[in-house]
């Protein structure tokens, strides 16, 4: 009896505490891969704890426009990732929940956080802030299609509609159906990159509004409320990017490797988003919705490929 | 008992002729309604008892149909006394004895078991509802009088020469006088079938332009347009009635003749035509009381259409023409009222009447919603029993193309009379002095509630007489 | 009996609910309340015998009609509709207390309050109606007393224009319902009583036709795209507690047709499915089109039960896939699924339009563009309607999700190998249509509720009366119940989606709805304590900073039309909307305003311009009855020509 | 002897109804057909019992004289005018009286007779008559002239009717004089209001009810 709840609560500590822990380090290693590439030094790694515990300390100011929804947007922020991450499986076999359907859980629960981020920054009646909301929603319109073609292809693959084994399937999966996980992980790729605001699609250290979509949202923000922003979008990265790393991930079935590789794989692919944001610019407006139509295509394609193999 | 049905209403005229002038003339009417009515539910009801092969008898399917005109009747006559108050100018002398004339014709045609004889009650029946049609007294009713006059009349030679035709197909079968339609019936299946054909053709086309089948039916928008509602309601309820009846009487011999299936489908594409045409000429009608005629072409289409498709349509038909006549008159009293009120016939001036006449714009509104097969009244059982007989019994394409008809149909007579009914009343045409009176409006909620009652209750009484109706109609005795 | 005597006292209860207050008492709107009460409450106890006890019942009485025959059964899929149709029309009756008061509206109140309760009697009817006859009694009357509710204002000429749409839509699918049940009674050799086919029939060319004819009728009655047409206006032109019950629950009368041929058909084929997948995709992804271009609340409220209606219809192919394919579980996944999204919409959008309906009473108006800030004046219904929105954009944990979740599921199962993998059509038109709803209902509650009003209004807003806000709140309630304890509901869905399919393996096998439980329990408490965590913290008030602006106005904010301008851009083909695009001359250009509105394609641009033009040509036809009693005569001899040369031939 | 010689003098009549454009002459060509139809009936019957000799006394007297006579007088009362043009030329009418002449022989030997009476004219000459009514009816525009046409058409039913006078004498009795006294009262006083009213009988000009 204790052996059995035994494993799932070791679980469950070790990838929460994970989580939790080393979730903003993922926007440091960004930073600093984007420095080094520019030859500068650059913030530290650990910039964004720094960040956060600055804000906590300070006081909030609040637009005499807003209303109780405009705090909804932060703790939605945060506490929807961390819903998440007990959805995805990382190191272990399986993820702390999981159970048939849990993929779309995973998906929804992404909407919630961008109901109420949207309805946040509505709810400040700034111009700008507008148009960042505008822009996300729209965009969600194909990412999510891109999203769900990826988990048609792996529900397929592995015969169910668990994140666990789909993403097993798709790490043990690429000898036998390369061609179509390839296209998943494209289309992933760029959902990953969209929803988290990174270059190409948008800029999260730009100081041009006109141009933002996430960050346009977050401008009011202060304070603590900024700190749940902020801390609350680097474990986004972390859940999503986990995605995207067990997919191509095959797992072994030993803790000691399958952990130190999952973190492994996290740090690569924080570098890897470092590296595209110093060699690539930031793509115009109009090209974000063509760049996700073509992550819509593809993973209807990898979905089409399984098919007929 | 017999005699008395044609008797009463003639007596009554009598009466009415010899009375002097004033509004107690028009009170004998509603009196001479009910007695007439009582003596056919008793007629009905002894009927088994009746003896066959006499000149005259009440037959389930004359005594169905007289039962029909007799109500009728009886409701338009409870509305006179009221309606001709409004009209004192006028002498209500020859008004009173149209109608109750045509009363009498119209239970003479019903019991007539001759040819002949059937052939001469109709005849009366155009002639005496002939006056009622110049009722006004205008230009535009001597042109709607004229017109009614030549083409019924012409439809009338024809009926003639189609009976002739019968006769002498019955001549050639052996048969002599007298030709009861029994005997027709009987031995229907010896005569030859070129003259039986040739015969119902010109019956069809004859009789049918008194009825009002496309496109024989010119003369009813103009007679309907200037007669007042309730001459309309004789006309769309009584005559037409009677001219179906006779076109069945001879239906039955074709179909004892074993003609059925000829008759039936020339009946299916008249009805059809009927609908198409009504559906036509009613889109953005502009006169009520025209759109209400073609109405009622449309729905002379549906009853020949529901013989034409035989079986258990034809049982609806028979019952469609009481639906239809009692909503038809709700319609038409109802118009009646609302024209009056509004002191125009033309519907651009028209609008809001629900608001300024509640009781008949309500009336009006619920009647339009029955007469396009809403239930619960009393045509939607006729029409759903229509429609899925013929879907039912293999004939898809008749069948939708029924259903596509009174869709359209609906579509074309809604967005004239909604209009008319809802909205702000025109303030430049409140003018008027009607109002809504117990007299003018009890007629209309009783026409309606026996829609209601027929929609939603058919006593067995009533079934087993439609059904050996309906028998009779198939050429079974 | 007992059964039977529920079912009957919830159908008297709800039909004679306005008859009280005709007399003009002032406690009519009370009584017919409580009524409506005593016949939910009813029905929450035949409920529980069928769905939860699995008892079932059938009543039987002769009827002097040919054809039709009093006949009543007790199925589960009925009765489960039977619990919204009652429940949701009691609560609109408190709201409606409030709403539309007899001392505000005087002349139209005890009227309305009739219909309503005789249209709710009608539902209950359809409910266990097992006669066509029977059956369409109740739909038309029930149509008709729409029309009459819906044309409730009838002095405004757009109300009327849209009464009368929908009472042609109405009118037609009761006559294709009339086809359709003609053929029906083909297959089932029954008669007019409504019951199963013979196996075969659906693959006959009768069966072909029954099906699509039924089909069409009930989907023009749920409103599923492209048979709407007759319902944005509708439910705009409607008092919204008649929107409410158009929309949350005669559309599901046109789902319960549509579930009945699935329960009675034993062997569709697989187009049907396939039919009603693309029907549903289209008309989902269309509607949330055309809600993203609507100025007016309540249009957008309608265009979204477009899209709900089309949900269910997604479902429901799933389950009609399942059925023809052999595949039990897809029967009840998709047929589970769209019956409890059925129930949820039932739910929300009532809760929407009581909403919308708060907002007309404050404000007098229901056009975005004027609106904005009122959650400071009316923070019950702000928080009320955001708990709609919020629902209704299938987002977890309300009880949105589920239903949708459960389609889901059905449609991940059918790509497997050996499945129907069409079913990836569902999957990926879902997922468009969930974020297009995330922007619509932002988009609605934003623009409505939050930053500050757009133009001046006749006065200040002022929130609702607790009789108003108050029934919002038991329907909010309702909602986050089902959606914290979607297990609750495991057994009613099982037993009602058993009767579309023979042989269903048990919901709990496939769908963990305690799973949702576990996501909610854990996911809740740390946003509510994340929120605590901020909202402590000091802070201060100040303006909205606004990148250094330092005089915002109203004037700048985003408004319904732009927030949604990328959108309906990239559906422009569809929406054809109509723009005033503001143009900027000098050095200084006058005041302007850019806006942008997107009338119904189909019906202003498609089938209103059609129907004038066969109107026009139709009426060239004229010239056939001029007048001159020769061509009369001419007819005449044309027809006698005419049929003696087809007799002779 | 056949009565055919009748019959055909009858067709003859037709054609030249059809041909004349005065009234008075119209009106004269159709008191002569009912005089023929008189003759007609008397020729069929070997002897003569007391009810034919009334019947066609009778018909004589009505198709003959009364009805002409109040058609002209009808005629008389109207103030001399221009006779309207007719709706088609006589010419062209006279084509299809031919025409229609032609049909009701194809139509007459599909509609086999009793064999007392074959090789009779009756039916074509029947429905000729039926058919030149029409023609009038519908070509012409002055009302009397449509009365008249009216009254040839109702020839055509009374020259069928003849079939049947041996066997069934009330059928035909009855029909024929009831339609025609009653018909043409009726019609004669309706035209004398629309004289009154209208101070025409140009029937073109009743046309105001229309759609």
């Amino acid at each position: 009896m204790i052996r059995t709840l035994a494993r799932p609560a070791l679980l469950l500590l070790a990838q929460m505490v994970l989580t939790l822990v080393l979730a903003p380090l993922l926007p440091g290693i960004v930073n600093k891969v984007k420095a080094l590439f520019a030859g500068r030094v650059g913030p530290p790694v650990f910039q964004l704890y720094y960040d956060l515990a600055r804000l906590l300390r300070k006081g909030a100011v609040f637009s005499r426009t807003t209303t109780g929804v405009f705090l909804a947007g932060p703790a939605a922020s945060v506490a929807v990732p961390f819903t998440a991450a007990l959805l995805v499986p990382m190191g272990g076999a399986t993820a702390p929940v999981s159970f048939a359907g849990d993929a779309v859980v995973l998906a929804y629960l992404f909407g919630v956080a961008r109901f109420f981020v949207v309805l946040a920054a509505l709810d400040t009646g700034s111009a700008f802030e507008g148009m960042g909301a505008a822009r996300e929603v729209t965009f969600a319109v194909l990412a999510e299609p891109a999203l769900f073609m990826g988990l048609a292809t792996l529900a397929r693959l592995s015969g169910g509609p668990s994140l666990a084994p789909m993403l097993t399937a798709a790490g043990q999966g690429w000898r036998a159906a390369g061609g179509p996980l390839a296209l998943v992980l494209t289309a992933w790729v760029i959902v990953f990159l969209v929803e988290n605001c990174r270059i190409p699609f948008d800029d999260p250290n730009t100081h041009l509004e006109l141009t933002m979509i996430h960050e346009a949202m977050v401008l009011d923000h202060s304070g603590p409320p900024l700190a749940a922003v902020l801390y609350g979008a680097s474990l986004k990265l972390w859940v999503l990017g986990a995605l995207v790393v067990k997919l191509c991930l095959p797992h072994r079935g030993t803790w000691w490797i399958d952990w130190p590789a999952f973190l492994g794989g996290m740090t690569l692919l924080a570098c890897g988003v470092g590296v595209v944001e110093s060699i690539m610019a930031r793509l115009r407006m109009r090209r974000v919705s063509q760049a996700l139509i073509a992550a819509v295509v593809s993973g209807t394609f990898g979905f089409l490929l399984l098919l007929l193999a | 008992m017999i005699s008395a049905l044609i008797c009463t209403p003639l007596i009554a005229a009598a009466v009415v002729w010899f009375m002097k002038p004033g509004l107690h003339r028009a009170r004998v009417l509603p009196v001479a309604g009910v007695i007439h009515l009582a003596l056919v539910l008793a007629a009905l009801a002894r009927s088994a008892h009746l003896q066959p092969g006499a000149w005259f008898r009440l037959d389930p399917l004359g005594g169905w149909m007289l039962l029909v005109v007799s109500t009728i009747f009886t409701l338009c006559a409870l509305y006179a006394p009221a309606y001709l108050a409004l009209r004192m100018e006028r002498n209500f002398g020859v008004f009173g004895v149209a109608m109750l004339g045509f009363l009498g014709m119209a239970s003479l045609v019903a019991v007539s078991r001759h040819p002949g004889v059937l052939w001469v009650g109709m005849e009366a029946t155009a002639l005496s509802t002939t006056p009622l049609l110049y009722y006004n007294k205008n230009k535009r009713s001597l042109e709607a009088t004229w017109k009614y006059l030549l083409i019924c009349s012409v439809g009338m030679a024809l009926a003639l020469l189609g009976t002739f035709f019968v006769a002498y197909a019955a001549q050639q079968g052996g048969l002599g006088e007298p030709i009861y339609l029994d005997r027709l019936v009987a031995n229907a299946a010896a005569m030859p079938t070129p003259w039986l054909k040739a015969g119902f053709v010109l019956l069809l086309v004859g009789y049918g332009t008194k009825m009002g089948l496309a496109p024989m039916h010119t003369w009813k928008p103009d007679a309907y347009g200037e007669t007042p509602g309730i001459v309309g309601t004789i006309l769309a309820g009584g005559v037409t009635t009677m001219a179906f009846l006779s076109l069945l009487r001879f239906y039955s011999i074709m179909a004892a003749a074993g003609l059925g299936p000829f008759c039936r489908e020339l009946l299916v594409g008249m009805g059809l035509l009927s609908m198409t045409w009504a559906f036509v000429f009613m889109i953005r009608q502009g006169d009520l009381r025209r759109l209400l005629a073609y109405s009622s072409v449309e729905h002379m289409g549906i009853l020949a259409f529901g013989v034409g498709i035989g079986g258990k349509a034809t049982l609806f038909a028979l019952f469609h023409v009481a639906a239809n006549a009692l909503v038809k008159s709700v319609l038409f009293l109802g118009s009646g009222n609302i024209v009056r009120s509004f002191s125009s016939k033309n519907l651009a001036d028209v609008s809001g009447a629900m608001r300024r006449l509640p009781v008949s714009g309500w009336c009006f509104l619920l009647g339009f919603l029955a007469i396009v097969g809403s239930p619960p009244f009393a045509p939607f059982t006729s029409i759903f029993g229509i429609a899925s007989t013929a879907l039912g019994s293999g004939r898809l394409l008749a069948g939708s193309l029924f259903l596509a008809l009174l869709a359209a149909i609906f579509t074309a007579m809604g967005s004239v009379i909604l209009p008319v009914l809802q909205g702000n009343p025109n303030p430049a045409s409140v003018r008027t002095h009607y109002e809504d009176t117990f007299g003018l409006t009890a007629p209309l909620v009783l026409a309606l509630a026996l829609a209601l009652v027929l929609g939603t209750w058919l006593p067995g009484p009533l079934q087993t007489l439609l059904s050996r109706a309906a028998l009779l109609v198939e050429g079974q005795p | 009996m007992v059964l039977q005597s529920l079912y009957f006292s919830a159908l008297l209860l709800a039909t004679l609910s306005g008859v009280p207050g005709l007399a003009g008492s002032a406690r009519g709107g009370r009584v017919a309340s409580w009524m409506l009460t005593g016949s939910a409450l009813c029905a929450l106890g035949l409920a529980g015998s069928v769905l939860y006890g699995g008892l079932a019942w059938q009543a039987e009485l002769r009827w002097a009609l040919p054809g039709a025959h009093f006949l009543f059964r007790g199925d589960p899929i009925g009765t489960f509709i039977l619990v919204p149709a009652t429940l949701v029309p009691a609560i609109l009756s408190f709201y409606a207390e409030g709403y539309w008061s007899d001392g505000a509206h005087a002349d139209t109140a005890p009227g309305l309050r009739l219909f309503f309760g005789v249209s709710v009697g009608c539902m209950i009817l359809l409910t266990a109606a097992a006669n066509a006859v029977l059956f369409l009694f109740g739909w038309e009357i029930m149509a008709i007393l729409a029309f009459l509710m819906v044309t409730t204002s009838d002095q405004d000429a757009a109300v009327r224009e849209a009464g009368w749409i929908y009472l042609v839509a109405s009118h037609t699918g009761a006559l294709m319902l009339f086809a359709g049940f003609a053929l029906l009674a083909l297959g089932t050799g029954t008669g007019f009583d409504l019951g199963p086919m013979r196996p075969g029939f659906a693959s006959t060319s009768a069966g072909t036709a029954a099906f699509l004819l039924l089909l069409g009728g009930f989907l023009l009655k749920a409103g599923v795209g492209p048979l709407h047409v007759w319902l944005p206006g509708a439910h705009a032109a409607a008092p919204s507690h008649v929107s409410a019950l158009l929309s949350g629950l005669m559309l599901k009368m046109g789902i319960l047709g549509i579930l009945r041929i699935i329960a009675w058909t034993p062997d569709p084929p697989l187009w049907w499915a396939g039919l009603l997948t693309g029907l549903g995709a289209a008309s989902g992804i269309m509607s949330m089109a055309f809600a993203l271009g609507q100025k007016d609340l309540k249009r957008l409220l309608a265009y979204s039960s477009i899209e709900n209606v089309s949900v269910i219809a997604l479902g429901l192919g799933l389950a009609l896939a399942g059925k023809s394919l052999g595949l039990p579980a897809l029967v009840l996944l998709g047929g589970a699924g769209a019956l409890f999204h059925l129930l949820n919409h039932a739910l929300l959008k009532p809760l929407l339009f009581m909403g919308a309906g708060s907002v007309m009473h404050a404000t007098g108006t229901r056009d975005l563009e004027r609106l904005g800030g009122l959650a400071r004046a009316m923070p019950r219904t702000a928080f009320l309607f955001l708990a709609g929105a919020f629902g209704i954009c299938a987002l977890p944990p309300l009880n949105g999700f589920a239903g949708e979740w459960l389609i889901y599921l059905g449609a991940f199962r059918a790509i497997q190998p050996q499945g129907w993998v069409w079913a990836v059509v569902t999957l990926a038109s879902l997922a468009v249509i969930g974020a297009l709803t995330v922007a619509c209902f932002t988009r609605a509650y934003g623009i409505v509720f939050l930053g500050e009003p757009r133009r001046e209004l006749g006065g200040p807003a002022h929130e609702s009366p607790r009789s108003m806000t108050g029934t919002m709140a038991v329907l909010a309630g309702i909602c986050l119940f089902i959606g914290l304890f979607p297990a609750a509901l495991g057994r009613a869905l099982q037993a009602a989606a058993g009767d579309l399919g023979p042989g269903l393996p048990p919901l709990g096998g496939l769908a963990g709805l305690g799973a949702l439980t576990l996501v909610a329990v854990i996911g809740i408490p740390v946003g509510l304590a994340a929120w605590q965590a901020i909202r402590k913290s000091p802070s201060s008030r100040s303006i909205t900073w606004d990148c250094g602006y330092a005089a915002p106005t109203a004037r700048i904010q985003y408004t319904a039309s732009s927030f949604s301008r990328m959108l309906t851009d990239a559906f422009r083909w569809l929406l054809l909307p109509i723009e005033r695009v503001p143009r900027i001359q000098g050095l200084f250009p006058r005041e302007t305003r850019f806006q942008s509105q997107a009338p119904d394609t189909l019906l202003d641009r498609g089938m209103n311009p059609a129907a004038s033009f066969v109107a026009s040509v139709l009426s060239w036809l004229r010239f056939l009855q001029a007048g001159h009693l020769p061509i009369y005569l001419l007819y005449v001899v044309l027809t006698l020509v005419a049929l003696f040369a087809w007799t002779l031939q | 002897m056949t009565p055919n010689l009748l019959l055909a003098a009858i067709m003859l009549i037709n054609f030249m109804l059809v041909a004349s454009s005065r009234v008075s002459k119209c009106i004269q060509l159709a008191a002569l057909q009912g005089g023929l139809l008189a003759l007609v009936l008397l020729l069929m019957h070997d002897h003569w019992p007391f009810h034919v000799l009334l019947m066609a006394f009778s018909t004589a007297a009505i198709k003959g004289v009364v009805i002409p006579a109040m058609l002209n007088r009808a005629q008389d009362r109207m103030k001399p005018q221009r006779e309207p043009e007719p709706y088609v030329g006589y010419t062209l009418t006279l084509v299809m009286a031919a025409a229609g002449t032609g049909l009701a022989f194809i139509l007459a030997r599909r509609l086999p007779l009793q064999a007392g009476n074959l090789g009779t004219l009756f039916v074509p000459a029947s429905i000729m008559a039926l058919f030149t009514g029409f023609l009038l009816l519908t070509t012409r525009k002055r009302a009397l002239l449509q009365v008249v046409g009216y009254l040839v058409l109702e020839n055509g039913v009374y020259l069928f009717s003849l079939l049947l006078v041996k066997q069934m004498p009330l059928l035909v009795e009855t029909g024929v004089l009831l339609d025609l006294v009653v018909g043409i009262f009726v019609m004669g006083i309706v035209i004398n209001h629309i004289q009154t009213a209208f101070d025409s009988q140009d029937t073109h000009r009743l046309a105001h009810l229309k759609d």
